[in-house]
């Protein structure tokens, strides 16, 4: 893919509201944070990290903004410096919290208006396509 | 010969498997999923697949980005069911077929495809909410599994055309197997979906609908979609939706449609299951009007009618040469 | 735009590591082969690309058969040194270069290559012989290395013709990166050779030579042989030289032969170097009649022959004039 | 590919002498042994298996037969249990043992007498294609 392709592929992926799409850039970024929440699939590693989050933090390279982010759980924050939710859900999992409880952090409101949203049928994809739709 | 008689599409929502798990299936949330799902149980158990091609991905179990395959083809005689960070589900282990994921694995490879081989992987949600939603909660799953995981979480994924193209090489390698085997296939995740973000909880139904359709009718629609059309419309997640594609490829042209749920929604996730069968041979109009009765009713049944002996006969011919078109 | 200035085709025989990293290299065994590397040395540090596609294979080092990418490539930063049973060797560690990559990576997969991406990989002597016969005993790599590895142990390996393909597709990459880059790109393994069995220490000198004669000239004939036909020909290990296609790709179709080194045998391996750069372009008779001293001179060397401005220009003149048949 | 261009190719590898192709068929007979071999690279399993070979053996699922070609160093026997080459060799690593040393053994000469081949231009192709060509 040329350099115009990719520039316009980028803008298209940036121009969907409210969506990370986890790309090589954003990989390169979030790869100590996505592997430090990985890193809690082991029993062991989620004792550890339940007895002192910032020390068992520590043992992984994140920034002092990564590292904040997860010990404030600050869902959308940690998608912006580089997490993917597949990998940062792992910290909800550790918390006994459900992706509802997650998803309404993300997107301002509560677990149970997430939870009513997706029962009257979900977000609706109408206005959620294009920034551009916005402005219309 | 081995032979591939069935083709699923299945949603794989962790939740659906711990509504299952915590017997949860008959609460007001879950009933209207659950209850819809004993048809297709059925299905499946009457066609007594052998084996399980089973497409599905891996969501930060038992790979990282430590290594991402794009295609890992598992070969195993056992997969492990993994700790997603709750402990294991408390269901089977997940029994393979070494040679037939062997002889796929040679044949694919030859054929241009660079499969990872796996002869240890973990397999996750993506492998083990749709052997609950087709075999429920047995002591010991019912069928094989040839699971083969597919990156769809780093950006980029196969292309669905990639993955059509590799269901067909599959298809290929099945029938050229040394065996008797009834082989079904599953792609798996979707249907729209995203997790992430300020969008998060985004379905879309109309998109979800017309993928089902032109999965059974004209699929070029869905094969030759981008990731980004993807992404924009079915959600960041519903890009699993290209797994499906793999299923796709290993079909014939036409199918038969013998089951579908659609569901909004289950957790953040428009729940959809699909299940096909390979359309029969075509037939000449002279050719249908010939048929003994029995003959003509397993017919009609495969084109997807539901017709019966009990029926006036003249009633089921009549339904056939509509349905292809000779009336 | 990044461009691939140079091709190169390298045996990995770890006892040549060995013999440079425990000052073996002047005592009688070695000195045929390292007393003829220093051509090769020069040669690559005075094109002094920025970073090196280095394909290999790893040896039971960073893979086992728990998990077999049939091409994985290295997206990191640093790579560190494999214990191969020996302790790490005692070199620098091999520095990535994640931007070009990962563009790589992306414009393949898109291309339907699919790729294993590595994040986190050690390297064996696969990767390090190379960067020791190219660069000596450095205090660091004086080039960044991408390292890409395939499956050539366990059967089937990619096809030679695949591994081609996706040279191309690297190329195709490489070239469409926005960034200033030379980038230089090694096929190793080989040449023929067969550790195990009753065969062990076969060599077959005559299929060795016209590979590299075919690799340069013909390459159609090593690009569509079968692995029955290497392993046969070449040994069992042999069946590394389907990487030095993936380089063989990269290139132009006409390549000028810079350096090459055949040597039987380094340890149980025939070992080979071959260096190419690019043809360049066609020139017709008159163009080069036209040429001034210094250009033709230029135009000579990069035709492979060697000429220098202090020759008598008459001779520099039909030496080209004959290379390229039109006298 | 079909049954009968599979039973071609492994029939065309079965008649290249000495030689153990490293197909599935033989990939599956020799896991657990390979394994076994692999876990070789890490310096406190060598000194575990230094300290008591038959012991640290146990804790992988090989067979009997394979145990004893492992703890009797028969080159030859393990390749025809599915052991591959690369992976046996950790094992001549452990040993301190050159490939020339492991390539005698496997074809019945010494380690001196290999490395004088290997000097003169390694063993010959010529009546080493086929096994047919013994039969000329
Ligand atoms: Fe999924
Ligand atoms: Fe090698």
């Amino acid at each position: 893919m040329t350099k115009e392709e990719k520039a316009e592929l980028r803008k298209a992926f940036a121009d969907i509201p409210g969506t990370y799409v986890f790309t090589p850039e954003h990989s390169r970024k979030g790869y100590a944070l996505n592997i430090f929440c990985m890193s809690l699939n082991k029993a062991e590693n989620r004792a550890e990290f339940g007895k002192d989050e910032s020390a068992y933090l520590d043992k992984f390279d994140l920034t002092a903004e990564q590292k904040e982010a997860v010990l404030k759980r600050q869902w959308l924050k940690m998608l912006e410096l580089g997490g993917n939710i597949y990998y940062t859900f792992k910290i909800a999992i550790f918390d006994r919290k459900s992706m509802q409880h997650v998803g309404g952090k993300m997107s301002g409101i509560t677990e149970d208006e997430f939870k009513e949203m997706m029962l009257s049928g979900g977000r609706s994809i109408i206005g959620n396509r294009s920034k551009k739709e916005y402005e219309v | 010969m081995a032979k591939i008689i069935a083709g699923i599409g299945c949603s794989h929502v962790p939740a659906v498997g711990a509504a299952s798990d915590h017997g949860k299936t008959e609460d007001g949330y879950w009933t209207p999923l659950f209850a819809a799902l004993p048809a297709a149980r059925k299905w499946i158990k009457d066609l007594a697949p052998d084996v399980l091609i089973l497409v599905y991905n891996d969501h930060a179990s038992a790979f990282s980005l430590e290594l991402i395959p794009t295609f890992a083809i598992g070969v195993a005689q056992w997969f492990e069911n993994a700790d997603e960070g709750y402990g294991r589900r408390q269901i089977p282990n997940v029994e393979g077929h070494p040679e037939l994921a062997w002889h796929i694995t040679e044949s694919c490879i030859l054929d241009g495809f660079d499969l990872t081989i796996a002869n240890k992987m973990d397999v996750d949600h993506g492998c083990s909410v749709p052997l609950t939603v087709f075999f429920g909660e047995p002591a010991a799953w019912p069928v094989k599994v040839i699971p083969i995981c597919v990156n769809v979480i780093q950006y980029p994924p196969p292309t669905a055309r990639r993955c059509y193209d590799l269901g067909k090489a599959i298809r290929k390698a099945v029938e050229e197997y040394d065996g008797e085997l009834k082989v079904a296939i599953a792609g798996t995740g979707g249907m729209s979906h995203q997790l992430q973000g300020e969008r998060s909880g985004v379905i879309n139904t109309e998109f979800d609908v017309n993928y089902l359709d032109n999965l059974r009718d004209n699929n070029d629609v869905n094969r030759d979609r981008s990731h980004l059309e993807y992404i924009r419309e079915a959600g960041s997640e519903g890009i699993e939706l290209v797994m499906w594609q793999i299923m796709r490829g290993a079909m014939n042209e036409k199918v038969v449609e013998k089951f579908r749920k659609y569901h909004v929604a289950s957790s953040n996730t428009a729940f959809g299951v699909i299940c096909f069968e390979n359309a029969p041979e075509e037939k000449s109009a002279a050719e249908i009007k010939a048929m003994k009765e029995p003959v003509l009713v397993e017919y009609a049944n495969a084109l997807g009618i539901t017709a019966h002996v009990n029926d006036l006969k003249k009633d089921t011919l009549e339904k056939v040469l509509s349905k292809l078109g000779y009336s």
